[in-house]
């Protein structure tokens, strides 16, 4: 875990906080979505928690993210607050979205969470728009766009990265791949050795990057990140990653090789981060145990609140279409 | 699944893939591809395909990178040299990133190169709110290709509909768009007669009646029947019309059957502004002005993407409530 | 063109060039991409952005990539900070490889975000048979965008209607779909009012009638009216109305007319078929239906791609013919 | 002018028949287009006429070609017949098309012209569709996708080419680089530094080749198309090019660089093939003369046919949208 662009110790405990909100957040949607309190389509990002939690302490309050439906941990480890979160999965009233755009959808503009999209590849296109009005008004914003490795192979892509290479904008492309995209393997639907190669098309840095090291997925993220804010262009960053959940929550995993999954598991990297960061010094074991227990806490009351939330009224219908209400 | 276990009900899925299995068979031109159709990739996300790249080959039953255009493009290419592929979108919403593909292409080629080169291609695909799926995976989106010259539109509202559509939209010399609705998958109904095909371009009577006609396809079409049984108990006698081929709809059927009841409800879950109910509504209304006891009158989804929260998918989604309350004030509006 | 010329006439090009300067000029927030907008470039293959990017610099005026998944996808994001950008689909058909952007996110992003953000985002398009550009280059697609909830639709008749409706599209805070008629481009007409906004979801009564009431935009709306001033001669007296915003549409003023008049036809270039004209049609009919002295008719093109041919292309175009023919018909019909 | 992969005499004369073929019908469509006898938008492809004739005697009759809104080029050298091309040009009823297709849709299966397409970049995914047919058949067909610069950057590139190197189809994607994409010169739009750069993403030979050298264009083709024939898979040639008059015909030209046009007009890669043959003995003047001659009759009878024919019935209109007629 060496880095010519090594983090800080308080950066450091700053990332595993937030790989640990996404890792202990994850852990309770799953159990309650089984416990069937709450209903929803799941797409767990867990294996996937280091990634975002590097990217986002590179992160000013100023910058923007447009993620994906696999993209409550870019969420949690940007800072949407955990409350209005669960209530959006659950579909209330009181959730970021009012419960209109559910998991998939999750727009939180005060922590910079401007669109999250369900399509495959579009959140590529207009993190370019954000990473657009940031150059246009001088503004010294960056915007992030991540997205899957299947989505590499997605007409999108392909324009989203030759804009933003020809005007120069501020974007970082993060890429997490995962080795798959629903069900199909890697290789069976991306022609390239690695997906960064595809950046000399349009003469951009490319960088493939463990995804579950923090000190390297970190580098690699502020290198990107300060070039764009200095007015270097976009980068695309390659993260290697899996996911231990399969593409749904629910998923049989037939379409995995056999053991790939439990090997995955077992070098789980939050859990790594965690024993790296005491054998090396940079916490205590306490210290660490108490940040997961206050984040428990946040997380006990996210999901209270969550449950004890009302619906949203049918009047929401003919809200929100355009500017002004509809009537019916 | 084997001829010989003949089973006698049957779920949308196991029609789908049967109708599959069979087209497979009896000609090699029919192919299919699409993203994880094959059974390495576990037959597709919701199993359509299952076992079909075993038995066929992974040359004639293709996994595919997530790229629309690229599926419909090389289903596109080999349909013009005469193979019949049949290629899944797997969503509807997603077929926003093939429409040039579907409309600029499939649906021209036949008549910009003047009947010299058509398209033999069927694009299965699934949608409808009732997953909690949320706003861009729901949508009923069949107005678009309706309006679209070149391209057939079907949709089935029952298993064994399913098995016989799909092998006339398979077999079919134009490109069909096959709508199939995903939260109706699971629900069994008689099984289809083996190798029996439903001929496209016609309406389904699904029920006969006297006092109002009630058009409908794909899922609402289930929820049309259940509020005519139930009217029947209250001396409504309602006619329930299945489209099964939504463009180029059977107008004959339709007019027949209005004029005789005097008085329409067109049904779908589609948005209902501008939706295909605007369409058959107009058509009634320019033939049978002068017959109509009351206004034809139509229902769809309100004005608005498809909303995520269930409370509110719920108030979405056609209920059978607001359909019985659409016939019922269509029986007492005054005749004229 | 600067204010103090201010010249009587005007065409449809100089009209949203010099709505596009003037909303430029008023807020630092419009910005204009797409394909070769920029001087550079010559400003547009029509030349309607011509001067700007030199007026305006190279930030604020920007051509793009053949990239119009890009170009959406920059334009929603712009717009959901705060800018105002006017994004340029050269041609209509070219939408299709931009569908996921317009209806599954710029449509929906205010809805899906509970509010939160919206998308302040005017789509410029041209479009129309005419100029033989052939099946891929010339559809009317306006009933795809109705359909969809939350863009609006705007299709300018005039020079001066195009001025203040793309004015109005450009500070309206939602997403605003203008339709450009391309062979009507170079057609003059009065000059607009300089800074004078016109309403979206007004339509205009474009002549007074007692007789039919004749619904139309774009440039059929043009046809619409010569053919009114013939039939005045004989006279028949035809109201002409001009939706302008075809979605939302205004209503009341054409349920309040046809109750006036008991007749109406519908007039567009689209294809007849599952086009905005049955929405209209449908409405009328569902309001107005004991007081229509004949059916609701619709007039627009045959079920089939633009053809290339001039002959053909003359054939499939909405003729003074046929509409004169359609509101006598409505004429005759013994009233009820 | 050397190459591995040399062309023998009869290729030689064969390819200069096509170019020169492709050069007369230009200067008459022009000509006619002018007098007002022919009223069509026409996008010139003169400048380029090197790169198809090259291709085109590499292919075999069973080949299939898809080509673009400029491909009269590339028609004309695959060999589609002149009497139904300029008919269809004019809009009869006795063109390729029936007068449906027009100059941007031209269609002539018996020469293998599957699909020409107004839109930018769909000549490509559809291209693989022809290649996928004959590869799953077992034929030995290969595809041809010819498309421009510009086209190089959107979405359906980067699908087509992705697909086509995991299936390993037999197809060659031949970009016509002509340096513009309508009025944008090609480093505004295009972020590679040469597009055959982007072959690499997806694991393909990429080549970049003067386009106007009839060895070296002769030499890229045969290696790529032998390739896809044996099974090899998808090669991405660039071909460098221009067009002589710009975007489309009657265009200003005011975008271009000062002299640019008629610097590369001053090296009309028809004429000097033309005189390299003669110069290197492949060929004699009156040779040249003589074939020039059959070509400039077969024009004079081609444009006679087109203007004599009958314009198409709007019955047609009914017609070839489903495959029975439509009843109105
Ligand atoms: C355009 C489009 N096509 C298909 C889908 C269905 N789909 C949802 S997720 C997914 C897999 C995406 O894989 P990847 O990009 O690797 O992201 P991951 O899910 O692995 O995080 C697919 C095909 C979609 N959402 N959008
Ligand atoms: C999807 C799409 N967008 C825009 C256009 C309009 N258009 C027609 S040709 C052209 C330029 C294409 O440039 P290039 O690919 O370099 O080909 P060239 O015309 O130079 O041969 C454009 C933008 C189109 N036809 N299709
Ligand atoms: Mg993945
Ligand atoms: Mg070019």
């Amino acid at each position: 875990m060496a880095s010519t662009q090594a983090p800080d110790r308080r950066t450091l405990l700053d990332m595993y906080r937030r790989a640990t909100a996404v890792k202990q957040n994850d852990e309770r949607f799953r159990a309650v979505i089984k416990s069937g309190k709450i209903t929803a389509t799941y797409y767990s990002p867990r294996g996937q928690d280091i990634i975002p939690a590097a990217v986002s302490v590179n992160l000013t309050d100023q910058d923007y993210i447009c993620t994906i439906y696999r993209g409550i941990h870019d969420m949690i480890a940007r800072g949407v607050p955990l409350k209005p979160l669960w209530a959006e999965i659950a579909g209330k009233v009181t959730g970021t979205c009012k419960g209109k755009g559910g998991a998939m959808h999750i727009t939180h503009p005060a922590t910079g969470v401007m669109v999250t999209t369900g399509v495959v590849g579009s959140s590529m296109p207009i993190a370019n728009g954000l990473a657009m009005a940031a150059q246009i008004r001088g503004e010294k914003r960056v915007a992030i766009a991540y997205f899957g490795d299947g989505a590499s192979n997605i007409g999108a892509f392909h324009e989203a990265l030759n804009l933003a290479a020809v005007w120069k904008l501020p974007v970082v492309f993060v890429c997490q791949n995962n080795g798959y995209g629903e069900h199909t393997r890697y290789e069976l639907a991306t022609s390239a050795a690695k997906i960064s190669d595809r950046a000399q098309g349009y003469q951009i840095p490319g960088v493939t990057v463990d995804g579950n090291e923090p000190l390297a997925m970190y580098a690699a993220a502020k290198t990107a990140i300060d070039r764009a804010r200095e007015g270097g262009g976009p980068t695309l960053i390659e993260a290697l990653t899996f996911r231990f959940y399969g593409h749904v929550f629910g998923d049989a995993d037939a379409y995995m090789a056999k053991g790939e999954k439990e090997a995955a598991m077992a070098r789980d990297p939050v859990v790594r981060f965690r024993v790296w960061l005491i054998e090396n010094g940079h916490a205590t074991e306490a210290q660490l145990k108490d940040m997961e227990t206050v984040i428990e806490r946040d997380i006990d009351e996210a999901v209270e609140f969550a449950l004890s939330s009302p619906v949203p009224d049918a009047a929401e219908l003919s809200r929100d279409v355009f500017a002004t209400e509809l009537t019916r | 699944m084997s001829a010989s276990e003949s089973p006698k009900t049957m779920n949308t899925l196991q029609a789908v893939n049967l109708a599959l299995d069979d087209a497979l068979a009896s000609d090699p031109n029919v192919i299919l591809l699409g993203e994880d159709v094959g059974d390495r990739q576990a037959g597709g996300v919701v199993g359509a395909t299952k076992g079909l790249s075993s038995k066929y080959g992974d040359a004639r039953v293709r996994s595919t990178p997530i790229a629309e255009q690229a599926i419909m493009g090389a289903a596109i290419g080999a349909a013009i040299v005469g193979m019949r592929p049949v290629a899944e979108i797997m969503l509807m919403n997603f077929t926003t990133v093939a429409m040039d593909m579907i409309v600029n292409h499939a649906a021209k080629l036949r008549f910009m190169s003047g009947g010299q080169t058509h398209v033999p291609l069927t694009i299965r695909t699934m949608t409808g709110a009732g997953f909690g799926n949320g706003g861009q995976h729901s949508d009923y989106l069949e107005a678009w290709f309706a309006h679209t010259a070149g391209i057939k539109v079907v949709a089935p509202s029952t298993p064994a509909d399913a098995y016989g559509l799909l092998l006339s939209c398979i077999e079919d010399d134009d490109p069909c768009l096959f709508i199939e609705n995903l939260p109706g998958y699971w629900t069994p109904g008689p099984a289809p007669m083996r190798g029996q095909r439903i001929p496209l371009g016609k309406a389904n009577v699904v029920r006969a009646g006297r006092d109002v006609t009630v058009v409908s396809y794909a899922r609402t079409l289930n929820t049309c029947v259940a509020v005519a049984d139930r009217l029947a108990k209250d001396g409504v006698d309602v006619e329930v019309i299945d489209l099964r081929t939504i463009a180029p709809f059977d107008e004959a059927t339709i007019l027949e059957s209005v004029a005789r009841t005097g008085r329409a409800v067109i049904v779908h879950e589609a948005v209902k502004s501008f939706g295909v109910g605007a369409e058959i509504a107009a058509r009634i209304n320019e033939h049978l002005h002068e017959q109509l006891k009351s206004p034809v009158t139509r229902i769809g989804a309100p004005l608005c993407p498809v909303p995520f929260s269930k409370a509110l998918e719920n108030a979405y989604i056609p209920s059978e409530s607001a359909i019985e309350e659409a016939i019922r004030s269509r029986m007492s509006r005054k005749s004229r």
